[in-house]
């Protein structure tokens, strides 16, 4: 009898707070926005699922060994964690903000005291330190994403790169958004934590992760969802902003065919990057060299079975940890808050933004050149979100012209947003990280 | 507060200005590089014939080609199984 | 000369022990298994490697830095242990009990003793740590056989369940045997250790290695090892008991055939199974969510790349660790014992009482429904094995009638005990852990 | 030892309990998740003939296929040379 | 403003060292022969990025927590540590000394309180960790590399091995050289360092890394970019010294064909070299035991597809990560030395020793056993650089007689040559580690 | 110094001497392990025509590998694109 009221008390079913049924809930939307919408599924799926396994009550799958033994500890414990960490009341809120708060010394010796009571590192916050608290999950798929690049369409016309930076405004301008929903008193965020919102606006779920972790690590999941969700809403976010601003006659615009571009350029492409990057911005130089690195792999043609493993093998696997990784911090008290409404404000608005600023910059440039040399639709492209937005810019140009192939035009700028975005990360670490 | 506001202001301002700054220098770079790369190199050939289409029309090729196939498929399939 | 001497003093010829001798013996019987007998090679032959690296005289590729120290190291290391550890003899034997209870910090802090001495941790015990102790492996294997795993047939007829429960009273009975022995005085187990060898019953590697890891540690390599032969023994024990147990005319029972599942039902499946997990028993939320979450790669259709690589590339790579990481622990000291041969004998009584209960239970289901709905030869395909016990029960139902086949309906409860075992594993550790 | 005896009985009464509870709850939930579907989804279709086959009558696209296939093998082949 | 010149100081091109512009430059040669030369771009691409990355300034990419605590820190964070590591000066160059010669668990001390200060691993740092540092990098590509050798020609011929072994003549007499430079005050090589750039001759790039790592981590950078070099050249430096040492008419001879080897001997053969090693040389038992591992894989035809990952996916994902790893030590302090000169002059002359030794066996063989059954030009294939030495051997007997395949001959003391050099390096080990 | 180079010159004359002994032993084991392995196994029986070729002689099964190779390729292409 007594066992089957253990069984009991230690349900799921009885100890299951509100949060945790409205997180397994948000999980459940995310599956079914990553399955029935397809909206990036790779990312979704894996997020979605570890946020319901975050959630779990009594598994402690996403908790930390000591995070397990302030949850599930007896008296024991929890006195021997309260003299350790100084705590007078011996409250686990006060506890929880006292290690949060510990030198690195003290979280180890609270780590031992709990794994000496049998409590370990539930196993979704293992693969959450190894990818994400290390960093290495976001380069590594940097790596694979470069691997997976072609940078010819933007070294066959490298002007495309100014679409690229302009639509980067709209990372800026949702800093100055978060800022002054806090100067308001609507919202409460340091500048930290508006700087790794604004990245939402660069349109790169891996930029955005590696940002956030740096600079608002308690944001992680909210901004990796709203990225990743506002990525596949790309086709329906972008087409009437493009509307608006685009005449008929621009929409017409038949760009002039791009030129070949050799091998040679394109292996002398990442190292010029590269240099670059360490001459002038090194705080990108991680992203952005794992980045060129993949595509030097893809490109210089001697080392195909590394380029294979990194495009396939290797970032498959990296996807699936980070998934379950970002979906392990998807816990009620972390994301069932004010802040995450204003961020999924905010990361929508960046993404108007972003796409205004290319597009505008684009008629910029074409009313520069002589009017009929770039097709505005190109401009929103320069989010990347790649290739989802050069393929909206596409169909943009064949609904107004059914010749008007503008997928291979639309891919310098999208390209040109992943190198936009990685600076204008890089830029927020040195100045607030 | 308003020192936040001055902060993202400030953040924005030289963000910005450093997006752009870095990208055009990317895009002189680039360009100077091209050109140095094109003045060293000839004019890329027309590509050849496809191979792959004339290595098919020989029948001795086809058949060996077949089986390697076949071999790859039956091992691919044999993988799938187990665990 | 001197080198010369120094050579042989160290060689392995000079410092063989009867154990490692044995154990190396053992080592070559599991690869002759793998390699001649086809008993599960993909596991048994790193384990019988590892097994056998492991027990290399001199060479301590399986020990940790501190083993290795107590193991290798002079005079001044030892006192310095003996001091940390406060062992008033200073004996090798007397400080390893003492290591094996010390606190976690202790533990830290005698490493990095070793460590200053220059011992380090051996290749093998590197690689158990992450994929062992950490629960990793164990769980990854887990999502990529639920990568592998079709529901459908099970799909096609949930009752089919009632056969992988009734199997896995294998384990159970397994559990009152150890549990037995010990207070006849014949073995000497605790009901942790009677649980973990229980487990040997579910016919699930990765389900038996993540129990005993948490349950008896110490008993790992003779579980793994028993798990993984009896899985492959799974066509010679079956048969008989199925014989014995049916009739012919049962036996040429033909079942109608499995109606179509659609695969919006394959994809809501694991979620189901998720849920009722979550709500009752989260204990077994690590190891049946991974299973789940596998499943749905597999079956929602939009990340086949991340499902593709669940199943090749990761799960043999973890497979590759977890056989080399199982061999490590194949030590003469753990493996030749009395234990291992109660664990070997106990192992296969459990199998054939699943096996017993599976078709029982068949038989049992097929009388409450009108007498031929059911085959009572797919019963014992409920003790999982997958799927080699669902293809017993086919080649027996072909013997009887060369017409039947079983394969398809033997599939459900065959998967139905994957889920059976699982479940048993999350009570053991629940009422035991 | 009398103790561990009851211990052992009381796990598998209870394990053996909860394993049928569970998978009990498992075949309801399951038969109601199928019944919901069921209600929802359309009568699958007949299976279209066989795509490939179709494609494959084209001898464009036969050709095409080898050429792709030629060049996957080349590849696989040039992948086991090297490291 | 304040804000642009913060820019401007923290950027790489106002903090470039004169070594970190050498070191980039290097980092670009290496690319450039692994790309345009096709100089064993597999690990000379990733050494080579990994070098230019780790040498960004500003960027730490492949600095410890600690390191960029000295290099980045402030005051306070200076001050602490020196403190801790008990530094009188505070100076940054003798805190690097003393944290260099640190115990263990003050090492451990002086990483809690770097990263209090905010300070962490760098990317590269952590893959180093991961990959080098605790030796499973090079393992698991001999692993791969085990699984990729086919001792069939070996196996046919077993005497070949006595070319594999003399051609590891060269390692031992480069250790002489070292030793003898550094006794005519010339060089300042320690026994160990001598050893560990012996080992360069032994034409074997994860065993130079192991033995490395193991006797002189320091100076892993020169030794592995001098061996991958060098193995790059074999088609240059051997033909002369083979030219030289043998006639027109030893050239021309022609080999019986090799006999045919059965299944299961090729099964057994990495059994017995692992016996071999177990009972004589444990010291390198990691090496040979994963090698011989792989081998088993490929050949006992059961594990078809943890052979097929071991030789694709596992060993593209280690390659990418070692060579990344050895390229993050090609920093300036390490690599621009005269060390790293004397470590390249002799590791050429290693090879151009191994190889005579091999060609002048191969003639003493040849005359023992009547003079025309060996032709000594497969001799030089002893060194091992698999395959590379072998073609070359059948390059130039091509070229004497066109007729001539000498390729199947020479793949025997080819891998021969492998085992040789793994013994070399346990031997090293065992007497000098 | 002289004590360094004394070790050196051991070094040589030890871990030459080792890699000989060794590999004379690896040449005696091998040896002898691939005779006994010999004698228990009968000559290699003429290989069978290949398989493949055979196989393929078959047009139905033809057919079906050209399907199982579009699906193959097929996928292939899909997966080439995403992430
Ligand atoms: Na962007
Ligand atoms: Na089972
Ligand atoms: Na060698």
């Amino acid at each position: 009898m007594e066992a089957l009221l253990s069984i009991w008390r230690d349900s799921g079913l009885s100890n299951l707070t509100v949060g945790q049924v409205v997180m397994i809930f948000v999980g459940f939307i995310l599956l079914y926005l990553a399955i029935n919408k397809k909206f990036e599924p790779l990312l979704l799926v894996p997020i979605g699922f570890g946020g319901i396994l975050a959630n779990i009550p009594q598994a402690g799958i996403a908790y930390s060994a000591v995070e397990n033994a302030f949850y599930f500890g007896g008296p024991e414990v929890l006195t021997e964690l309260s003299h350790l960490l100084g705590s007078a009341s011996g409250n686990i809120a006060e506890m929880k903000v006292l290690y949060a708060d510990a030198a690195a010394s003290l979280k180890a010796a609270a780590t031992f005291v709990a794994q000496d009571n049998g409590y370990n590192n539930g196993m979704l916050y293992n693969f959450y330190s190894i990818a994400i608290l290390s960093g290495a999950a976001p380069l590594l798929i940097f790596m694979g994403v470069g691997a997976m690049t072609d940078f010819g369409p933007l070294l066959a016309n490298p002007r495309m790169m100014y679409l690229g930076a302009a639509a980067q405004f709209g990372i800026f301008a949702t800093v100055i958004g978060a800022v002054g929903l806090t100067t308001m008193g609507i919202m409460d965020f340091s500048i930290q934590e508006a700087a790794a919102i604004g990245i939402i606006g660069g349109a790169d779920g891996p930029t955005a992760i590696w940002v956030s972790t740096m600079l608002a690590p308690h944001l992680l999941g909210a901004i990796a969802v709203s990225a990743y969700a506002y990525m596949a809403l790309v086709p329906m976010v972008q087409p009437p902003i493009m509307r608006l601003l685009t005449t008929e006659r621009e929409r017409k615009i038949v760009m002039s065919q791009l030129r070949h571009v050799s091998k040679r350029e394109k292996i002398m492409f990442p190292i010029v990057l590269l240099l670059l990057v360490a001459l002038l911005l090194p705080a990108a130089a991680p992203l952005l060299g794992m980045f060129c690195f993949g595509n030097l792999m893809r490109e210089c043609g001697v080392v195909d079975r590394l380029s294979d493993t990194a495009q396939n093998a290797l970032i498959n696997i990296v996807t699936i940890f980070l998934g379950l990784s970002v979906g392990s911090v998807l816990v009620a008290d972390k994301f069932l808050d004010l802040q995450t409404l204003g961020i999924m404000i905010l990361g929508i608005i960046a993404f108007a933004i972003g796409t205004a600023s290319g597009v505008l910059m684009a008629k910029i440039m074409n009313s520069m050149m002589g009017g009929n040399a770039i097709n505005p639709l190109i401009g929103s492209a320069g989010v990347s979100a790649v290739p989802m937005a050069a393929r909206v810019s596409n169909k943009l140009g064949l609904e107004a012209n059914p010749q008007n192939f503008l997928l291979m035009h639309a891919m310098g700028p999208n390209v040109a947003g992943v190198i936009g975005s990685a600076i204008a990360a890089g830029v927020m670490i040195k100045f607030v990280g | 507060m308003d020192e936040l506001l001055s902060e993202g202001l400030s953040l924005m301002v030289y963000g910005m200005g450093f997006v752009i700054v870095f990208l055009t220098l990317l895009v002189i770079a680039t360009s100077a590089m091209s050109r140095i790369v094109m003045r060293f190199e000839p004019a890329p050939l027309p590509k050849a014939a496809p191979k792959a289409k004339t290595m098919s029309s020989n029948p001795a090729d086809d058949a060996q080609l077949i089986a390697v196939m076949t071999a790859a498929i039956h091992k691919f399939r044999n993988d799938r199984k187990g665990q």
